[in-house]
């Protein structure tokens, strides 16, 4: 191949580098490694982690049940190894599974469309409230404190530098968001007013109540969940302009925090404002149902500085994944599902000293009465038991409390060994 | 003549709503283990929801079916080359998907006790000091969920460091070749672009770039290799001329599948940029993502970098949130931390050395394409190629056929196209890149089947203007998906009934 | 009309030979921590062999690219219906790959010591309990590696009780409707077969079966339900004349998909039988392999199975040797566990309940079909079908049209043929096995096909005897193979160099 | 569908059935399990195996690393839920890798031709003698006892009753065949003489003196192998007539004994003798190479009571496991790998006592002077090492010997560790 193109040696190819920036030393990187010590190099890792132990953490990270023919669907070459579906002749395989995506999406939510995916839930935040500002014309932001912190924290990293000022709202004794203060705060400057649910502690929130106050003042009410799940039982929220959301409860392994996979679904109307890719239905030149990317005047490559999101490479596998669970579960699986996340949360809640008395989901704010979050955590830990979040670091008002989440996968007896641990009466 | 592929049938499928039947299902849950709770009660009639209508219903065998049938009519780097320019398609070795489903490093949760993620965040420290010997740079944040999320990181940072210096200016710089994402993230970040028109060698013209940068130009985004795939030879110079007015340098490292081992973006003037591991670190494209993009910064950024950051306190790993000057979070928890894994596992499995290598290789390969065709395309610049060759449809749009044409007339020779009419300086440019992954015999056949083309574009331009033929899928009209788009299946869609 | 399938592109592909080039290499090992032996030393140059000549050299790419667009060119269960009558190809549950591989089951020695290997002995434990359970046998034996081979070994057994009674006897009845293993498993254990003529409802002829039971009989292999998918009514009283004479009832139990849960073998007077776990309990037939031919036995034959025997001794798994009567050893170490471990993860997935169910699912599917094609194919017994259904090409062999030509022009609606010109005794044998796991929508669609063809052989017979004409090879010339063998690949043979 | 047959309700898909045949009772197997439960059990009996130990037991089962796109190849689908490939036009995938693989058989072991797989080793060897008894037309089978006792277990199974007598012969003190004992019991009645090389004790045979020996009496030379990766760089066993073997080593797992893969490999002038399925090359109506199962007439689905065999379901896709090991390994490869088993072997062999002195590949037997090998082995254990196969249960003669293999996975400190067990001076 060198002779064909008329060189001598491979080195040659970087001989027209300026000399003041060829790199002529060696990496200082250990040689190749064989698979195998790849493996053992990461199997000791691991071994360094969390192993054998029953997790009770939530708070936007689930710990559900994988079904076995996620990994063998993705793991298909013709999936894990091909490129976003530009060429549609030969990617109606990709092409259909996101369609049935949106569309499984949309009958989740309640909304009518959403996109192939967002980079995770708090990514997702910022474009749903810069969407809502495009659309509104207004400038400002209301989030509520309920929003999952981090995703909070996104929000603010993201807007501002754009002039979208960004303000908080809190909570009512009951956890769940202070409506007052809300319509206190909602001006006719607000473009979005963000709200979780369910929400960070778990708690269900009256989305009609808002969606009524929020479109009062003509600002758009932006749903968020983190718990992916919940919608196999808990009223979807149909009235909010935009909804957002983590599917990582959809199959998708915890990994340390990602890859996950974001949502953001909307209305009809709001379709041309949607940030990401879209896949739309058409035919093909026999007249035959086909799909293809569409809408893609929004996106950055075709309107550069003016486009709605700059968004590019998104997290299309990890929405194959859930559409796979979706599949796998169907109608009666979701909500089957859901309640027996409904009946273990529950069930472990009955137990302990809850914080709020709204309705919840699969997690909880207990109070730790006496004790610190850190003291009971480090009990349990004792027992091969990871305890909930200690919600100090997010909510200095919440010292006194931790997040608990309980899932299909938490075994009845290590719910009775926290109860216990909790109890004053300590059998440890 | 076709060699590469053969007609054969594969299976039709319609949609999951379509095969559903009433009460079927896939899944078995355990018995529950404790008290049903009636969701009713607990939450309250207002809060429980109706059944999800027309959710699907079919069973376990006909998930797998529907899901396997579906991926048949993909193309994937798995069956063939996949030249898609400032793509870098290479092999994804399945080692690295084992590894990233380690028990211990799958089921991780980010909030787990610090003491029990040891293993997790010895990887990222792993990663983040490979990253930054290959940059040559200071620093490195694996936050970034992809490339354009990585330069919104870097931009932020620019301007968080202006501001610190107080004065935070107003335009960004993108030389007319780059990528959309950069305009867009300049945008995103509250700065206006301003596009530099390049010189004719596809590179910055110096006069013009001089000419731009005034006191309030906060940076300059630059791809290098650019995206005609030539070595920005006066990068250092470009830099000197930001420098001296007090701007940034933010590099756009799509393209670092050409530089990794023969130069060091540290060691030229880069300030800030970003790698996207799912291209030059071979993590799976999954048909769109995951990807994750990396962003190393050198030494005056430092300070501005996302929280949390790793750090070291008695001899072991611990995420420090106290950064009063970070620009915050760009993400939830840590990144796409599965594919940072598999990144780590890539750059082991060669070395310094062996990464090197494949750098040589991709290069060889870029250039013993653009030899075999420039006879038969109008290579776009003269200039010398690195990892792609790109080459404008001039010659075949005299017989009226496209850069688009020829792309979906090469599906019939059994090839995924290059990238199509981008970079947009180029009059319908035809932008291949092979990587180093692909062996000689699969690059000569792409040849014989591009030179095959260009003699079909002269004697049959009919051909070529109808292709592909042999799909299952024939020529899709996506204009008219654009002007009514149908984007989501409905129980009455005449279309969805029309299925088969 | 064909709505099953379009044509698509598939990747040619040469053979792994002709995409060698000298120096590749797929692997790497981890460093040797060792001092490196010189083998010409330690084993002598006599002993050391020069390079194995023409064996593949490829990159780790290349072999998985190249067993990748193989694999497109295959039919399989996940993609479609695949009706082979008597091969029960159902759903193989993925689960039951994952569990096999469990790192401490694939993973454990055959010679490890018994204390660190009870885990595996329980799984035979439990699968041998469940499989007497379901064929109402009293024991079990897992070490036959397929159907065949379960036969061979329950022939022995059978020639070994009669040599205990003092006279092995010399012939064995085998109906003519019976699959070719049962003659030659005869053979291989040393009887002389004879053929019994089925009666003209495709069962055994009690008539012809009384006057053939001699003194000199040692078994009756039969298949139940039989061949042509059709339960023998008479069985009791089968068995009833071969007991009288002192000879004994093998069953042949391929068609047990049949019976799970509605009828054991053991209650209805058969002494042996083999199970085709490969078939009625799930576990994939990967192209051909691997299978496990579990045998049950009747308590006269218990002191006969193959050794050793697990035992259960002071509360913990044992393997005993001490079988004085034991026929030995059928097969190195203790059968094909991993396919035992599949058939046990299905038996459990289903429950006693679910595999009833299963059974009953698959006699709906098979008799559905039936209905459907009964007036467009002549049915080849009227009796009543249970799991599979067969009909005989007589109308289409009018026009020159015969079951192997069906099945070609099948492949071009998207099926797998059903099984071609078997069972013998019925004249150009179509035999159709749909299974329990196929959607109804499945089936239609290959009645709809199987419907369209018969018109077709009435109005354009030729589109019939030439099909298929949408595969990528179309029909192969078996003739010539077998005159002139080419069965290994040579640097020089002509065919290899016309590759492509 | 029931009313399409014109039925109820599904028993009555069965109401035909003899009363006193039907089985009325519920079978006594539990209810059907999740997955989830499925795997937690299959996992339990898991944990009760040995898990974490390093092994140094060979004996016809070896410890090779299996290349992870093993497992990527033989998952897909295609592979791994096709049928037996009777339908050529849509099973090329099967037969052309199967061709391969028969290919590769033959490259390996110096043989013609190669079917598509047998059973396992051990199945194979009595296949090998009755084709030796059908190609000489005589009876007799002489059999080495250094041949893997549990192979010749299994031919003596298989003959007995079919008027083949089998006869066996020893090994000399260097642990290799004793060729005088053979030349006297070879007379014109032998049909076959069946060594293994190399030989259970993992020394090598001497092939070409062994075959001039047999082919003088007339005989066939059958030669066994365990060991597949010894002939990455042993000589391959050229001068035999028939080559039988086990190809565990080629990335199949040992799994308690099985799934693995048999071959068969002899001389062009035997093709019609073999036993199994044989791809052959042939043309498609377009002229074109293709592939497909070829000389059926030996098969027991033609041939019935006449076939060659009554083998039918072969090991398909283990055979396919291990034509994928041998193209990632290649011609470099499996020559690299053997020369690290044999330094491994070699170098945990130089610190023990030997008990035969002929040439080794990667196993060997070694004196375990004074003390039981059961003693050393439990010692062993305790250091979480499994040690040899202690040989008395199948040559009393060698009551206190001890079978030990190394390959490239062991480890040179557990080779010093058992090195350390075995020497008088024991620091345990
Ligand atoms: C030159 C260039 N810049 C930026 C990007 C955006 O990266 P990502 O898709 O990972 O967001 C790409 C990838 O498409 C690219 O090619
Ligand atoms: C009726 C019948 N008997 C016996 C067999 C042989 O079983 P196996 O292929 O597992 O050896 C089969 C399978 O082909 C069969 O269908």
């Amino acid at each position: 191949m060198l002779d064909a193109i008329g060189l001598k040696t491979e080195e040659d190819l970087i001989s027209y580098l300026p000399a003041d920036v060829r790199f002529d030393r060696r990496l200082a990187i250990e040689n190749g490694k064989s698979e195998f010590e790849i493996i053992e190099y990461f199997r000791s890792l691991a071994a360094r982690n969390a192993n054998g132990y029953a997790s009770f953490l939530g708070a936007g990270v689930y710990h559900h049940y994988r079904p076995v023919l996620v990994d063998t669907i993705v793991s298909r070459g013709e999936f894990l190894t091909s490129y976003t579906p530009y060429q549609a002749e030969i990617s109606q395989g990709t092409l259909t599974s996101i369609f049935e995506f949106q569309t499984m999406i949309c009958q989740l939510t309640g909304m009518d469309v959403a996109n192939a995916s967002m980079y995770d839930g708090s990514s997702a935040v910022p474009e749903a409230a810069m969407m809502a500002v495009r659309v509104t014309r207004r400038d400002k932001v209301l989030v509520a404190r309920t929003v999952h912190p981090e995703y909070r924290e996104v929000l603010h990293t993201y807007t501002q530098h754009q002039g979208i000022p960004v303000e908080e709202f809190g909570y009512q004794k009951n956890g769940t968001v202070d409506l007052d203060e809300l319509t206190r705060k909602l001006d006719e400057s607000v473009a979005a007013v963000i709200v979780q649910s369910p929400n960070f502690f778990g708690l269900l929130e009256q989305i009609e109540e808002l969606s009524s106050a929020v479109s009062r003042r003509g600002a758009l009410l932006v749903v968020v969940f983190t718990e992916a799940v919940s919608l196999g039982i808990v009223r979807p929220p149909k009235e909010a302009d935009i909804v957002v959301g983590e599917l990582q409860s959809f199959a998708i392994s915890p990994s340390y925090g990602g890859p996950y996979a974001g949502i953001i679904a909307a209305r009809e109307k709001y379709i041309r404002q949607l940030p990401g890719r879209l896949v739309g239905e058409t035919t093909d030149a026999a007249g035959n149902r086909a799909f293809c990317l569409t809408l893609a005047t929004r996106e950055q490559h075709i309107r550069r500085e003016k486009a709605t999101s700059n968004i590019c490479t998104n997290q299309a596998l990890l929405a194959l994944m859930a559409t796979v669970f979706m599949s796998v579960y169907g109608k009666q699986g979701l909500r089957e599902l859901a309640l027996q996340n409904l009946s273990k949360a529950h069930y472990l809640a009955s137990k302990l000293d809850l914080r709020f008395d709204a309705p919840f989901f699969n997690e909880f704010v207990v109070r730790t009465d006496g004790r610190s979050p850190q003291q009971i955590n480090s009990k349990l830990l004792g027992k091969n038991i990871i305890g909930g979040l200690p919600l100090e670091r997010f909510y200095p008002e919440l010292k006194d409390s931790m997040l608990l989440c309980a899932t299909e996968m938490s075994r009845r007896e290590d719910m009775d060994t926290i109860a216990t641990a909790f109890s004053a009466v300590d059998v440890s | 003549m076709i060699k590469k592929v053969s007609r054969h049938i594969v299976q039709n499928e319609p949609l999951l709503f379509e095969l559903s039947s009433p009460g079927k299902a896939g899944y078995q849950l355990p018995p529950l283990d404790v008290p049903d709770f009636n969701p009713e009660e607990v939450l309250g009639r207002s809060y429980v929801r109706d059944e999800i209508e027309d959710f699907p219903e079919v069973s376990e065998f006909e998930t797998l079916r529907h899901f396997s049938r579906l991926s048949t009519w993909n193309y994937a780097i798995d069956l063939g080359l996949y030249p898609l320019g400032s793509c870098t398609m290479k092999y994804n070795p399945r080692v690295n998907e084992l590894v990233a489903r380690t028990e211990g490093i799958a089921w991780a949760h980010p909030y787990q006790p610090e003491e029990l993620s040891q293993g997790c965040m010895e990887i990222v420290a792993a990663l983040e000091r490979a990253l930054a010997e290959i940059t040559g740079m200071d620093a490195v944040t694996l936050q970034p969920a992809a490339g354009a999320h990585g330069e919104f990181t870097g931009i932020l940072m620019i301007r968080a460091l202006l501001e610190s210096r107080g004065n935070a200016r107003k335009r960004i710089l993108v030389p007319d070749s780059a990528h959309g994402t950069n305009p867009a993230t300049a945008t995103a970040v509250g700065y206006t672009v301003e596009n530099l028109r390049s010189n004719d060698r596809g590179m910055v013209d110096l006069d013009v770039l001089e000419r731009a940068v005034t006191d309030d130009v906060a940076a300059l985004m630059i791809t290098n290799p650019n995206t005609v795939g030539v070595f920005e030879e006066n990068i250092r110079a470009i830099c000197g001329i930001l420098h001296d007015k007090g701007a940034l340098v933010y590099m756009d490292g799509a393209n670092m599948n050409a530089l990794v081992g023969v130069a060091r973006p540290g060691e030229f003037g880069i300030d800030v940029m970003h790698l996207n591991l799912h291209k030059t670190f071979s993590t799976p494209h999954g048909g769109g993502g995951p990807g994750a993009g990396a962003v190393a910064v050198a030494k005056v950024l430092t300070p501005f970098l996302p929280s949390p950051r790793l750090a070291r306190a008695d001899n072991r790993w611990t995420w420090n949130y106290d950064l009063p000057q970070s620009i915050g979070r760009v993400r939830a928890f840590y990144g796409n931390y599965g594919v940072l894994v598999r990144a780590l596992a890539y750059i082991m499995a060669h070395g310094g050395n062996g990464l090197r290598l494949a750098t040589l290789d991709a290069l060889l390969n870029a250039n013993y394409l653009r030899t075999l065709l420039e006879p038969y395309y109008e290579l776009a610049y003269k200039a010398p190629s690195m990892h792609e060759c790109v080459f404008s449809d001039d010659r075949q749009a005299k017989k009226g056929v496209r850069t688009g044409d020829i792309a979906k007339r090469l599906i019939d020779y059994g090839f995924h196209p290059y990238t199509v009419s981008f970079p947009l300086i180029v009059r319908g440019a035809l932008m291949i890149e092979p990587t180093e992954t692909e062996p000689k015999r699969e690059l000569d056949l792409f040849a014989d089947a591009m030179i095959s083309i260009a003699k079909e574009v002269e004697e049959n331009p009919e051909l070529v203007l109808k292709a592909p033929h042999s799909t299952r899928t024939p020529r899709v009209d996506e204009v008219t998906a654009a002007r009514k788009p149908i984007v989501r299946w409905k129980p009455e869609s005449k279309a969805s009934l029309a299925a088969d």
